[in-house]
């Protein structure tokens, strides 16, 4: 298991503000693809990723008990 | 009388009387007068700053009162310039303050000018092109700025070092696609008070030196009460165009343009660098034109076809009840060519 | 003209055009005028609330304009009383909402009256045996509360909704001790604001009934950044004399006394339930006594040995330039016996 | 190990605001006793203990890698 935050639009796009993923281990590329499955509707326009706390490309590896943010550009001030 | 007046400021023991004595000798500059520039001016007013700059070309709307704190009705009643509404109220909570107002739109030589002697900048705007332009500026004088942004009910907050963090540029190389504003998702006021306390703590660490701000990418949503505070060391680009080892600054040279105005039915407009329009021009030109006008200390307000416009130094205008960019350009072009 | 107003606050999904209607129609008692209730008592105006209860006997001083956003420089230099000083200013940012002020010792009998038609009830007061009066109140009246608390940078902010969560006095059965109060450890600005918006969004979850507050202690330390939502579900005591099944309600039930205010150099006596003075009467004793005095419509200013003192409605009296709770019952006694 | 977060008073008292403890097992008052040998001057008056985000008594045991809040009373306002 993963357990996957979404902020801002994604958190509107999916109807949530987290969830937890079954996951057997892949790359951060991967668990955006199940992401994709899960939730049509999600755009990765701007979208930054972190893997535990640290910002991360796609290529990283996820495994489980990780905890993954999605975090779409915010603007307003 | 107003010796115990930061008392309880100075009881924190990582500010103490020398972190108190370096707070009145700062100066910071703060990019827009909205929801944070309002509450962050208000707070370092409050704590005894030395001198605040306040960027802002905008006018206090009715729907700006839900979250911009020291604006009153009467000042979106009279639509009165955010900077110099925040000036009056900010004066009478604390005159010891040095106010400096600037109505003016953000480019890259104007806020090097501006923010020349500052300790800090900070990014209050509501938009990413302003947060671009003050990087490359911060990263030019080598000072520190700290990044805030807000949607919804969430926030962002992160200070940038020159020299130590990974930029503003090394996060968003480019930025594409939809953005989510407070046009789209609103903006709720407590996400406001969030990003805004974190933008001030970390001023409070850059100007008195201690505690360690810089590289954390703090993110809250305060509806749902998730929170991360991510690093952003891994971002670090070496080839930056902004904090890499040869820098071009490519934000800074951005001309002017034109802008529409987030919800309002109204386009702003920036001429070019090479064109500049004093208001002695401008208002000669209106004079010259028959256009029914009236010019105060810091801007000439006339109307063409039916449309307010407020003309500022240097040719920025607002053109109000117009959406559409290229209507806004038609009109200032018929009366600057 | 004000149509849009609340705009950014309806296009929040959570609330929407249904939840501020809700907010609209609220009413809220907020107990205390200081940091946290002027910030919230601010925000709750700006969202457009429907009426806002605001409980403080204290006057406006010079070290309360670091961290309290409704003050001024004329407010501290006049002394004038914080609920009026407070209403003055929130009047002028929205006068929809109706303020009204109270400006009273918080005791148990008190707030029920005045909290007995509030959708919430907020803990913007600066000690514990406040805390546990609102706790009683809260229970006795079934409406939830919203507690914060701060010092130094920290941040605490909890929901009690009665009947389903742990309560204050299931956390804090008895408090000994030495207490952090914003005397030892200062009180830093942003750390108001932090608690302040988190007290906002859950009277916001609570009004419109979205979101699941309640239960959840959430704590922040702003400066080092580190945070925590702690469960209180354990806590929760089945025998407790405020939320158990047999409640006693003890807070409620104890009598006035005497305190002495943070920081001030100021004693304020609060006379037992059964001996209420009317301000007639104390006029009246004044008088007789020729003490000199001034009687304004929430008080009387006089002087007595050198000291400046309030008398309030029921015999509430402030006394300054004492920091002895034993002078001020003999300055007290020795007008009213 | 486990982490140690210390708040208000305590951050004071022990000049930190986090640590990490080794530890081989035992219960929350045990982690209470070692946190007093390593920083003599705290005061435990009033002090409320989180156990991975959940208030808990002295008595509950306590694992390598969990993380243990010290809350003292806070009061202003």
């Amino acid at each position: 298991m993963i357990q996957v935050l979404y902020f801002a639009s994604m958190k509107e796009a999916s109807g949530l503000a987290s969830e937890r993923i079954k996951w057997q281990g892949g790359t951060l590329g991967e668990v955006m693809e199940k992401v994709t499955d899960l939730h049509p509707s999600i755009s990765w326009d701007g979208v930054r990723v972190a893997l535990n706390e640290e910002f991360c490309s796609g290529t990283q590896e996820v495994e489980s008990g990780d905890i993954v943010a999605f975090i779409p550009p915010v603007s307003g001030g | 009388m107003s010796t115990d007046r930061y008392d309880k400021q100075v009881r924190f023991g990582a500010i103490g009387k020398s972190g108190q004595k370096k707070i009145r000798e700062a100066e910071i500059t703060i990019v827009g007068c909205g929801a944070l520039g309002t509450t962050v001016a208000e707070t370092l007013t409050r704590a005894g700053a030395g001198r605040i700059h306040l960027i802002d070309f905008d006018e206090v709307e009715w729907s700006n009162l839900q979250r911009q704190q020291l604006f009153t009705e009467e000042d979106a009643e009279k639509s009165r310039l955010k900077v110099e509404a925040a000036q009056v109220r900010l004066e009478h909570i604390n005159k010891e303050v040095d106010i400096k107002i600037w109505p003016h739109y953000t480019d890259g030589p104007f806020l090097h000018k501006v923010a020349s002697s500052s300790d800090v900048i900070v990014d209050a705007s509501d938009n990413f092109d302003t947060a671009y332009v003050i990087n490359d500026v911060a990263h030019m004088l080598g000072v520190p700025w700290v990044y805030g942004s807000l949607s919804g009910s969430t926030s962002i907050q992160m200070t940038v070092v020159p020299g130590h963090n990974a930029c503003f540029r090394c996060l968003y190389e480019t930025l594409t696609g939809a953005k989510e504003t407070c046009e789209t998702a609103g903006a709720l006021a407590p996400a406001v008070q969030i990003t805004a306390a974190r933008q001030t703590v970390d001023i409070f660490q850059l100007i008195t030196g201690s505690g360690a701000c810089g590289g954390i990418f703090k993110l809250e949503d305060i509806w749902s009460g998730e929170h991360q505070k991510i690093r952003t060391h891994g971002m670090k680009n070496a080839t930056c165009p902004t904090c890499g080892s040869s820098p071009a600054y490519p934000s800074f040279h951005e001309t002017g343009g034109v802008s529409v105005l987030c919800g309002r039915g109204a386009v702003h407009i920036h001429p070019p660098a090479h064109r500049k329009i004093s208001l002695q021009e401008g208002e000669e030109m209106m004079r010259r034109m028959s256009i029914p006008y009236k010019r105060t200390g810091l801007f000439i307000q006339g109307e063409l076809n039916g449309h307010r416009m407020l003309l500022f130094e240097q040719g920025r205008m607002l053109i109000h009840g117009v959406s559409e960019p290229e209507e806004g350009k038609r009109l200032y072009a018929s009366i600057f060519g």
